[in-house]
């Protein structure tokens, strides 16, 4: 590899490569919280977006969101993976290459082909573009989630290979000869525990949405081999729960790394929290059914499972992880900068945005607002809350921005912190009030609930925008990687 | 109003996340010294916190599953006055009947023609009353009583293509 | 059993399925054709390229380094044949059946001269894939409206798809066993080749 | 240098695969068997060999003129089934009766015009023949099949081969596939083919209603209707 572009004074493709990942996510958020914004001015009536416009714009929120948090949470990961395994810099440029042809064909299939069927491609929208798209235009964006997928597939073998070849297997990776037998071994440390969920999540989703697509891509060009709704919406739904859940689950090893060093007192890794993280492996790959409460023909077991699941799912978070923070935290004589203050809200938001995603895994509960603002509620409150805080507390302390922060960042930092606490929760005011999710032109009693909430929009977009900025001004004094 | 309930326990709830958060927040840059103390007492909140949710999820799984709204779909239509027919499809509902009366129960048996959609049914308020998925090849029963008569609205809750938003559908409530 | 013997039983095994009843009774159902014959052809080929290996080892790492022009040859060869549309033509056209007697024996001799060389990764690829490919086979063949091969009856196609599902679902318990628990062979591949990519 | 060796071959071998897949299945266009001889019919034209067959009537005919008003401009749509056959050959029985009712709506051509759509042909250009591959189908079978679907014998016929070495050089040329199977009698690829001035022009599904009108129209223009 070329080492003469890396960044002074630290060479290393390895801390170049992480910096592309994160320089990219930074500006990839911020451009996608102003396509964010560009829908709830339109909802808000402040500006006129066509009906066509806006669904290709909310595909391109979706599937730009999930696919960039999976690129930033995944550098999060390697960055720290590193520390104790032996990985690859030569697959972490293929993923990203592989990310970058992905995400061109994506663009290419939403903007130029008019694909406007939404990041769920739900079984059989791709092929009904009713002429505003054709195959053609939905081929792209599926093989652009595809090629993505190759790429994310090769990184998390990688880590596989890493994780076996010290730990020698993935259930070691785990913890579980320490958390089921009696092994006086020292256990992996946190950031290896995570890694190992998060690949085993990942790999098997991959594999599931690879299944999927392929079956719509033939779909979409051989009709006449019908594929059945209800099992794609489950694989999809399998895959993509598991795929924007493991987004957080490894961003957040960065909490269990930056915290202590700050705290000075040790993430201990004991049964409880080995206990965790193996119920969230078998969690999160069972949860999924949770987004199909209201697919009546469902097996009634599955669904009362999804919503067992859903509850259970929020303890390792809430009990296990957001309580660690608060205990390590507490007392602890932390000092407040960027890194510190944005992991600390990012378990807040995570933590948060648990309460309202439980409740709507109740099947009563989903029942009236399934599908209503509700939902992206619930998930935008973990995602700008929760993981976006993360990865940017990343950022600030991977370019070694701590210490006394500026005014801008303190300012960036509340703007950011109370629009993203406050758009969430318009979202769920909305929910409340019963107004659908993905609805471009919304009812005039509604109106008055989105104005506020792309004022919010606003105020996030424009707290990440310096957070990015900073970020990227910052770069020459990265951290070795 | 089933509404009214989640917003006071999801505020409620979230309320006392935003409690500890700021608790911690505000003692945090004192040093309490020893971290094991800290951390023994924590722990054993921990532990009690643990088995309160347990224990609250037990009895709240088993009341919210009592009643499921599944029944229907199963083939039970004991105490159902009326089945209507309802297919789905881009970007308007074929509806066998649009109207009931009040105190009927209604089962709504729902489908699409081409591709995923979600019947949602809202009140003279604007609100869901019940809401169920529209999909090929399937039809799941929605059953629902009316209790007030008034203009209801039949509308997409899945987001079905360019037009997703207009698909909106009148129902009538008669005494 | 000396590798002369296995090489002799390998090429009985080949004239029996080409030249005796015995493929035909093998082509008879779609199942057996397909799960059953092609990959003892497959297997045969691996058996004829053991001794090839040390005679072909220099030119190999020149043209086939880490056996990825191998693989994606393989990969081909392998999709080439899982085309209904040839599938079906190699039971009528003697041509036709015997290039595809021929790929596969090719096939098998392909993947024996490049797996060795192939990176962990690279293999993981390749397993992963597969075993997908199986998955997507099974589902597409189950859900097939009408026949595939004019040769086969639509039940017949049914159970093909119902055995790819079956073979998938062994393979990702075959492989996925000793990545979860561990085995030692695993690990001293692991630790003997660790990088090589960058 | 190696590398690089290396990656033009694998790069080659992806090229190679790619156009292989791409010719074996006509451009993506012919995934299976059938439709590969279908596409080859539509591309050129299979002229049929001089067959002799036994109608219903015991009377030799052509393969290429079924009934022997027939001109010369006319078209004929064949399909091969045997008399026995309990599934699909009584789908495409049905499907040749109903197909006879439109073909057959007794209209002069000035009066096209007042026909519902659908009816759009007038009986007389386009004839039906189910010729049977099954050397133990009789006369009387092949006369008791057209009664089972009241055939009109001015439109529909039915027919076996005089000689069955015919029927070898048919499967060849058509891609006819015809295996005995103990169970079921036999198995084979149902089809409606095509006959236009002795060339089968195109073979298309024995239920594709829409396709099979969209032909005549396409080489009877002055009978059919618009679609």
């Amino acid at each position: 590899m070329n080492d003469s572009t890396a960044i002074a004074p630290m060479p290393g493709s390895s801390k170049l490569a992480i910096l592309a990942y994160l320089g990219i996510s930074a500006l990839v958020y911020v451009l996608m919280m102003v396509l964010g914004l560009l829908m709830r001015m339109g909802q808000a009536n402040w500006l006129g977006l066509p009906a066509d416009l806006f669904y290709q714009i909310m595909t391109a929120h979706g599937a730009g969101m999930v696919g960039i948090s999976g690129l930033a949470g995944s550098a999060v990961m390697w960055y720290f993976l590193r520390r104790y395994v032996d990985l690859t810099v030569g697959i972490l440029w293929a993923n990203l290459a592989f990310f970058l042809s992905g995400v061109v064909l994506i663009l290419g299939g939403i903007f130029l082909g008019g694909y406007a069927g939404g990041w769920t491609f739900l079984f059989p929208l791709p092929s009904h573009g009713m002429g505003l798209w054709g195959p053609v235009g939905a081929a792209c964006f599926l093989g652009g989630l595809l090629l993505i997928g190759v790429g994310f597939l090769l990184l998390y073998l990688d880590v596989a290979r890493a994780i076996i070849s010290k730990y020698g297997s993935l259930a070691r990776g785990l913890g579980w000869p320490q958390l089921f037998g009696n092994s006086d071994e020292t256990p992996p440390p946190a950031a290896v525990v995570a890694a190992t969920m998060v690949l085993l999540v990942n790999i098997t989703g991959i594999v599931a949405g690879a299944v999927v697509l392929v079956l719509i891509l033939v779909n979409l060009f051989m009709p006449e081999f019908e594929v059945d709704a209800l099992l794609t919406k489950n694989l999809i739904y399998f895959f993509g729960h598991v795929f924007i859940n493991a987004t957080i689950y490894q961003a957040v090893i960065a909490v269990y790394e930056i915290l202590p060093e700050y705290t000075k007192r040790p993430w201990k890794v004991n049964k409880v929290f080995l206990g965790a993280w193996t119920a969230s492996t078998i969690m999160v790959m069972a949860v999924y059914p949770h987004h199909l409460l209201m697919d009546f023909v469902m097996p009634t077991w599955a669904l009362v499972l999804g919503q067992i699941m859903s509850y259970t799912g929020g303890f390792p978070i809430l009990v296990v992880t957001a309580f660690g923070a608060l205990t390590i935290v507490h007392r602890s004589g932390i000092q407040w900068d960027m890194p510190s203050g944005l992991l600390f809200l990012s378990m807040f938001g995570w933590a948060v945005g648990v309460v309202p995603a439980v409740i709507d895994g109740t099947i009563a509960v989903n029942n009236v607002m399934h599908n209503t603002m509700w939902v992206p509620g619930h998930f935008h409150m973990y995602l700008i809350v929760g993981l976006v805080a993360m990865l940017f507390g990343f950022k600030y302390y991977i370019t070694g921005q701590d210490g006394k922060p500026g005014m801008f960042d303190k300012l960036a930092f509340w703007i950011y912190s109370l629009g993203g606490v406050g758009l969430s929760v318009t979202f769920l005011i909305s929910g409340y009030f019963s107004v659908p999710r993905r609805w471009a032109q919304h009812m005039p009693e509604w109106v008055g609930l989105s104005q506020p909430a792309a004022l919010m929009g606003a105020a996030v977009a424009l707290g990440a925008a310096i957070f990015a900025i900073r970020f990227l001004t910052s770069l020459k004094h990265a951290r070795a990687v | 109003m089933i509404q009214d309930t989640v917003l006071v326990v999801t505020l409620v709830l979230m309320g006392a996340i935003v409690a500890a958060f700021l608790f911690v927040a505000i003692n945090a840059k004192n040093d309490g010294g020893e971290y094991a103390p800290i951390q023994g007492r924590a722990y054993a909140i921990r532990s009690k916190l643990f088995w309160v949710l347990v224990v609250a999820g037990v009895l709240i799984t088993t009341v919210t599953t009592l009643d499921l709204p599944y029944a229907a779909t199963r083939g039970e239509m004991a105490g159902v006055d009326k089945q209507i027919d309802i297919n789905g499809k881009q970007w308007y509902w074929e509806i066998a009947d649009t109207s009931a009366k009040v105190g009927e129960t209604v089962v709504f048996n729902v489908s699409a023609g081409d591709v995923t959609h979600g019947l949602g049914v809202y009140d003279q308020d604007m609100r869901i009353i019940g809401q169920t998925q529209a999909m090929p090849g399937y039809a799941n029963s929605l059953k629902l009583t009316f209790d007030k008569p008034g203009n209801y609205k039949l509308m997409c809750m899945e987001y079905c293509g360019v037009a997703h938003h207009a698909m909106v559908s009148d129902f009538t409530v008669t005494e | 059993m000396t590798l002369r013997a296995v090489i002799i039983m390998a090429l009985g095994m080949v004239v029996a399925i080409t030249a005796t009843p015995l493929g035909h009774w093998l082509e008879s159902t779609m199942v057996s054709h397909v799960l059953v014959e092609l990959p003892l052809l497959v297997v045969a080929g691996i058996i004829f390229a053991l001794p090839l290996k040390p005679v072909s080892q220099p030119l190999l790492n020149w043209v086939n380094r880490g056996g990825i022009c191998g693989l994606i040859t393989a990969s081909f060869l392998l999709a080439f044949w899982m085309l209904p549309r040839w599938l079906d033509t190699s039971l009528g056209d003697p041509w036709v059946a015997s290039a595809k007697y021929g790929s596969m024996v090719l096939t098998g001799m392909i993947l024996a001269l490049s797996w060795p060389s192939a990176h962990v990764i690279t293999r993981a690829v390749v397993k992963i894939e597969f075993l997908t490919m199986f998955f997507r086979l099974g589902w597409l063949y189950l859900i097939s409206p009408e026949r595939l091969c004019n040769n086969y009856l639509l039940t017949d196609q049914i159970w093909l798809g119902r055995g790819f599902l079956l073979v998938g679902l062994a393979l990702t318990i075959t492989w996925a066993y000793p990545i979860l628990f561990g085995n030692a062979v695993l690990e001293q591949q692991l630790t003997e080749r660790k990088l090589s990519i960058d | 240098m190696q590398y690089w060796v290396s990656a033009a071959t694998s790069f080659l071998s992806l090229c190679v695969g790619v156009v292989a897949l791409a010719w074996g299945t006509d451009g993506g266009q012919a995934w299976t068997a059938e439709s590969a001889r279908r596409l080859a019919v539509l591309e050129q034209p299979v002229v049929l060999p001089w067959v002799t067959l036994l109608n219903q009537q015991g009377k030799q005919q052509q393969l290429t003129d079924p009934l022997a008003s027939q001109s010369a401009s006319g078209l004929t749509l064949m399909e091969f089934i045997y008399t026995r056959c309990p599934t699909v050959c009584l789908a495409m029985g049905a499907e040749f009766r109903s197909l006879q009712a439109e073909l057959y709506s007794g209209l002069p051509s000035e009066r096209h015009s007042e026909l519902p759509s659908g009816l759009y042909f007038r009986g007389g250009e386009v004839k039906l023949l189910s010729v049977s591959f099954d050397p133990e189908d009789s006369i009387e079978d092949l006369k008791h099949y057209l009664t089972r679907f009241s055939a009109n014998p001015s439109i529909w016929s039915a027919a076996k081969f005089a000689r069955q070495s015919d029927l070898e050089m048919i499967k060849q040329q058509l891609g006819l596939i015809v295996i005995p199977e103990p169970s079921v009698g036999y198995i084979h690829n149902s089809a409606v083919y095509v006959i236009y001035d002795g060339r089968v022009v195109a073979i298309l599904d024995h239920d594709d209603r829409k396709g099979i009108r969209d032909v005549i129209s396409q080489y009877l223009p002055g009978t059919a209707g618009s679609g």
